[in-house]
């Protein structure tokens, strides 16, 4: 048995379970940005038929609880509960990805992609060179949104046995049950000044910047 | 959106929802063939055993060296050493473990789990190991007593979920005993809700209620024996039951098997 | 995949999952109204602060973005563990002896209990109420602040108090406005009432669970809920969207 | 005097409205071709259907020869061959103003990176804005705006460039520096068709004005010839609002 104050529980709570935390953070936005960035583009560019499937998974994946979905792929996968907590996180991310570079896309302004036809370029190419672009900035504030999202929505993957933060307060209480409540309250901490920080930058300068550049709220 | 479409949205939303269920149910129908899992085990150098480790003294995490350890964790690693590989703990949650043995994220289970006929449906079992008491647990301060499980009336217990003790007190409310059932991921907060009055009994495995009996201060009421404590593995792998089977034989035989429980549970 | 050679695909009726119905059935009222309180406390919550931040003034406007933030920054499980916490840490103390073990119930059709309420469960609600009304007062204030300053210029004019201008002007046209984004939260709230597990609620998939721990029917029982929670927030949110176009007024 | 651009019998409608019918004329090198009238005339639509950003329902449409109308045409290199020049100005904003110009060389030409930059260059140095070229079009006014937008035109090099109003969105005083430049490229012998009200600049370089009227070329001839003696009612009528709109200079002379 270990007695712990407060630094050390925190010392505890950010060596073993801060890493897994920030992994999924990176795999669940990284995937889910390769799933909302394909979505997005069949959503506006396919076909009504093909676009309908993207509409339903986003349904699909926003209509169901991020933990179920892990438990799911849990006992489906037969992999470690770290990469199945990852594929629920990316997959449901990617729904709302999609969302969000959908919103970016369409807010493009249509003078853009006439003044790119006009240049000569193709389908391709506008889209490449002229919406994307202008897209992917439209599309930084509700990203940084996301990022908080996944962020706090890693600690669902405690339940499944994922040694994150949440979880590792598991660990301290057997010996330590007194400072359960710190512990909570620590771990809570640790994830406001995981995405605070991020949303607020985003949220603000980064709305200025744009708009700066004649990008977003002016259309 | 026309309703033609819509209709169109909803059909697609139930096919994909059947198809990425049936996907993963399909090699269901395809016959099994065995596995020969020692070879596979060895040629991955990792003998990787799935368990719930805030379970003391079974398994528990060690804060500070951040290693898994305990009486499982020793008898697991004993099996590995036989095999010649290294040992992985993967740390899930009580009641996801007999799924992700069969889904195969884990070669083999050791966590306290008790053999029953349900459980040796789904997984192949080993000789047992250990054999132990489940027991009803209050605060000290507590009066209660019962005779058995139907005089917890209007009490609230808690028990881990997926556990025996989970389905005793589960199928004592479907015979219609109303009592109040909390399920607990975690068995440290389980015992800190019995400290702080949220609970009223708790209902797990002695040894377990003997390691928290230091801590806090606790009384038994209700003692009944508990079945066989097991390891339990695929079915279609004979080989690695074999060997998992001898290691807990000879540790019987040669001595070890006295000095472990000695360790955990003198 | 078991050793007997089952056929998994059949296993659903061979073992009886229906068996299990009114068990699931039960928890998921109690899902239901975790969601249902969650929501109700969630908007008067978000409703006070939506107006505290848009018109409350340098302090209250302040409290109120704190409030915001530190909510949306941090994750419900945390929230809810830490108000399910604060009594219990009291009680471990020693401090004082609060009774955490009252419940409300009733007696169902088999004469069990059947519990409607006790500290894990308020301490969800709660959880979910104030995590949930941060989310409502981004919406609602950002529907307050679409409202121009006319037409609170306008009220003033005619001699209303600011409170009055408020309640009579930017309410009625605010909360219309709020609508569509609102209703996103208040379809998708649902999904979030599984948080209730971490602290021991028999919500509809800590039943699924223990369904699971007896028949080890994993993949099935999953699919279910997971189709189940998809169901009920379609349903949801196609009902708000039909009341949201019966209440339409032009031009606001 | 070889014909660069031939339009013949464009016939364009949406929905039920038919916004032309039936617009035919040439374009010959180094000519300078103003189209103006009444707003809702069928001016603008009539570039978009030369550069088939909006495709004619009928009629012919021949850049050097070759028709854009015909099936199988690589609508995009025609495309790069006509200039555009936008009322709103539609430059890349996330481009700076140097990028908004080498883009078309580079990715539709498909020059080198420095090639399209020494031509973006001359272009920018023709419009008088080499200064400016670190900027974003949020950074601009509206007149350097409109001047990047004539030098992202001629750096592709094209055979015809068309503007469309090109003035229009601009504050009064931004108009000359515009203006200017329009006069500046049109004498160094840029074939160009200009939808315009700025009869100044029409008088000054058009070889041949048209006036349109509800989807049709009503009356054509030189700058001379609608100063002096117009023939159409309408156009008489038209000119006269906008002497008094913008003063008597129109008809000095």
């Amino acid at each position: 048995m270990q007695e712990r104050d407060f630094s050390s529980l925190l010392a505890f709570i950010i060596t073993a379970g801060l890493p897994a935390t920030l992994l999924l953070t990176v795999a669940g936005l990284g995937m889910g940005f390769l799933i909302g960035l394909a979505l997005a583009l069949i959503r506006v560019y396919a076909e009504d038929e093909i676009a309908v499937i993207a509409q339903a998974y986003e349904n699909v994946f926003r209509g169901i609880p991020v933990l179920v979905l892990m438990l799911l792929f849990l006992v489906m996968t037969g992999w470690p509960a770290l990469f199945s907590a990852g594929l629920a996180l990316g997959l449901r991310s990617g729904a709302y990805q999609s969302q969000i570079m959908r919103g970016a896309i369409l807010s493009v302004n249509e003078n853009q992609v006439t003044a790119a036809y006009a240049l000569g370029m193709d389908r391709m190419q506008t889209a490449r060179f002229i919406v994307l672009p202008q897209a992917f900035r439209l599309a930084l504030p509700g990203w940084s949104n996301e990022y908080a999202v996944v962020t706090k929505d890693t600690a669902w993957a405690g339940a499944i046995g994922v040694l994150d933060m949440v979880k590792s307060v598991d660990y301290l209480i057997f010996e330590n049950p007194i400072l359960y409540l710190p512990a909570i309250l620590a771990v809570t901490i640790i994830y406001f000044v995981l995405t605070y920080p991020i949303t607020r930058y985003a949220g603000e300068k980064m709305t200025k910047r744009l708009s700066s550049l004649g990008l977003g709220g002016n259309y | 959106m026309s309703s033609g479409k819509q209709t169109l949205i909803v059909y697609l939303v139930i096919g994909l929802m059947i198809g990425f269920g049936l996907g993963f149910i399909t090699p269901g129908l395809i016959p099994e063939t065995q596995v020969d899992q020692v070879a596979v085990i060895q040629a991955r150098g990792t003998l990787i055993v799935g368990t719930e480790a805030g379970f003391p003294p079974y398994e528990m995490y060690n804060t500070t060296s951040g290693e898994y350890y305990g009486f499982d964790i020793d008898i697991a690693q004993l099996i590995a050493d036989d095999l010649g590989v290294d040992l992985v703990i993967e740390d899930m949650a009580f009641d996801t473990l007999v799924a992700a043995c069969k889904a195969g994220t884990v070669d083999m289970i050791a966590a306290a789990m008790f053999l029953t006929a349900d459980r040796a449906k789904e997984l192949a079992f080993s000789v047992p190991y250990f054999i132990s008491n489940e027991v009803m647990v209050v605060n000290g301060s507590n009066a209660l007593e019962i005779d058995n499980l139907a005089d917890l009336v209007g009490q609230d217990v808690g028990v881990q979920t997926g556990t025996v003790e989970h389905d005793e007190i589960q199928a004592e409310i479907d015979d219609g005993t109303a009592i109040i059932l909390h399920t607990y991921a975690s068995v440290a907060q389980m015992f800190i809700d019995l400290n702080s009055g949220i609970l009223d009994a708790v209902y797990i495995d002695e040894p377990v209620y003997d390691v928290y009996a230091e801590l806090y201060i606790l009384r038994t009421i209700y003692k009944v024996a508990a079945p066989a404590t097991v390891l339990y593995c695929r079915w279609n792998n004979p080989g690695l039951l074999t060997v998992i089977d001898d290691v807990i034989t000879t540790a019987f035989a040669d001595g070890t098997m006295t000095t472990l429980v000695e360790t955990w549970f003198g | 995949m078991t050793g007997s050679g089952n056929i998994h695909g059949f296993t659903l009726l061979q073992y009886g999952l229906v068996s299990y119905f009114d068990e699931l059935a039960q928890s998921f009222l109690i899902t239901m109204e975790l969601y249902i309180v969650g929501l109700v406390l969630g908007f008067s919550i978000g409703l006070t602060f939506a107006i505290m931040r848009q018109y409350g003034g340098r302090i209250f406007s302040r409290i109120a973005t704190a409030y915001i933030e530190v909510i949306r920054g941090t994750p419900l499980i945390t929230q809810v563990l830490i108000i399910y916490a604060l009594p219990v840490a009291i009680n471990m103390s020693g401090i004082a002896s609060l009774p955490l073990d009252w419940y409300y119930y009733y007696l169902d059709s088999q004469g069990r209990i059947a519990i409607t309420l006790n500290w894990p469960i308020l301490s969800s609600m709660i959880g979910l109420g104030i995590n949930s009304a941060a989310y409502q007062a981004e919406y609602l204030r950002g529907a307050f602040a679409s409202i121009t300053t006319g037409q609170l210029q306008a009220a003033t004019s005619i001699g209303m108090t600011r409170w009055q201008s408020i309640r009579h002007v930017v309410l009625p046209q605010g909360l219309r406005r709020a609508i569509p984004a609102w209703s996103n939260e208040a379809a998708y709230l649902p999904k979030y009432t599984v948080v209730a597990i971490w602290v021991g609620v028999m919500e509809f998939l800590n039943m699924a669970k223990t369904v699971v721990a007896k028949t080890f029917l994993s993949v099935e029982v999953y699919l279910i809920v997971a189709l189940t929670f998809f169901v009920l927030i379609t349903l949801v949110s196609r009902f708000l969207e039909y009341i949201h176009n019966r209440t339409k007024i032009p031009g606001v | 005097m070889s014909i660069v651009l031939d339009v013949r019998e464009v016939w364009k409608a949406y929905g039920n409205l038919e916004v032309l019918k039936g617009v035919t004329f040439d374009v010959g090198e180094k000519e300078v071709k103003v189209v103006f009238g009444p707003s809702g005339s069928g001016k603008s639509t009539l570039l978009r259907c030369i550069n088939m950003l909006n495709p004619p329902d009928k009629g012919e449409i021949y850049l050097k020869g070759k028709s854009l109308m015909e099936e199988g045409v690589d609508l995009n290199s025609m495309r790069s061959r006509i200039g555009m020049v936008f009322q709103q100005f539609n430059l890349f904003s996330h481009l700076k103003a140097l990028e908004n110009v080498t883009i078309g060389p580079q990715k539709v030409l498909g020059m080198e990176k420095e090639d399209a930059i020494n031509r973006a260059h001359i272009a920018l140095n023709q419009v008088h804005m080499m200064e400016w070229i670190d900027h974003y079009p949020a950074q601009l006014s509206g007149g350097q705006q409109q001047r990047i937008g004539i030098a992202r035109a001629l750096a592709m090099d094209p055979d015809v460039i068309l503007f469309d109003e090109p003035t229009s969105a601009l504050d009064p005083e931004l108009i000359g520096e515009v203006l200017q430049v329009m006069l500046d490229i049109a004498q160094a012998g840029t074939t160009m068709i200009v939808v315009t009200h700025e009869m100044g600049f029409a008088r000054a370089v058009a070889s041949e004005m048209f006036f349109m009227d509800e989807g049709v070329i009503v009356e054509s001839g030189t700058p001379n010839h609608f100063f002096t003696t117009p023939e159409n009612e309408r156009v008489k009528q038209f000119l006269h609002r906008l002497e008094v709109l913008y003063g008597g200079q129109n008809t000095e002379e």
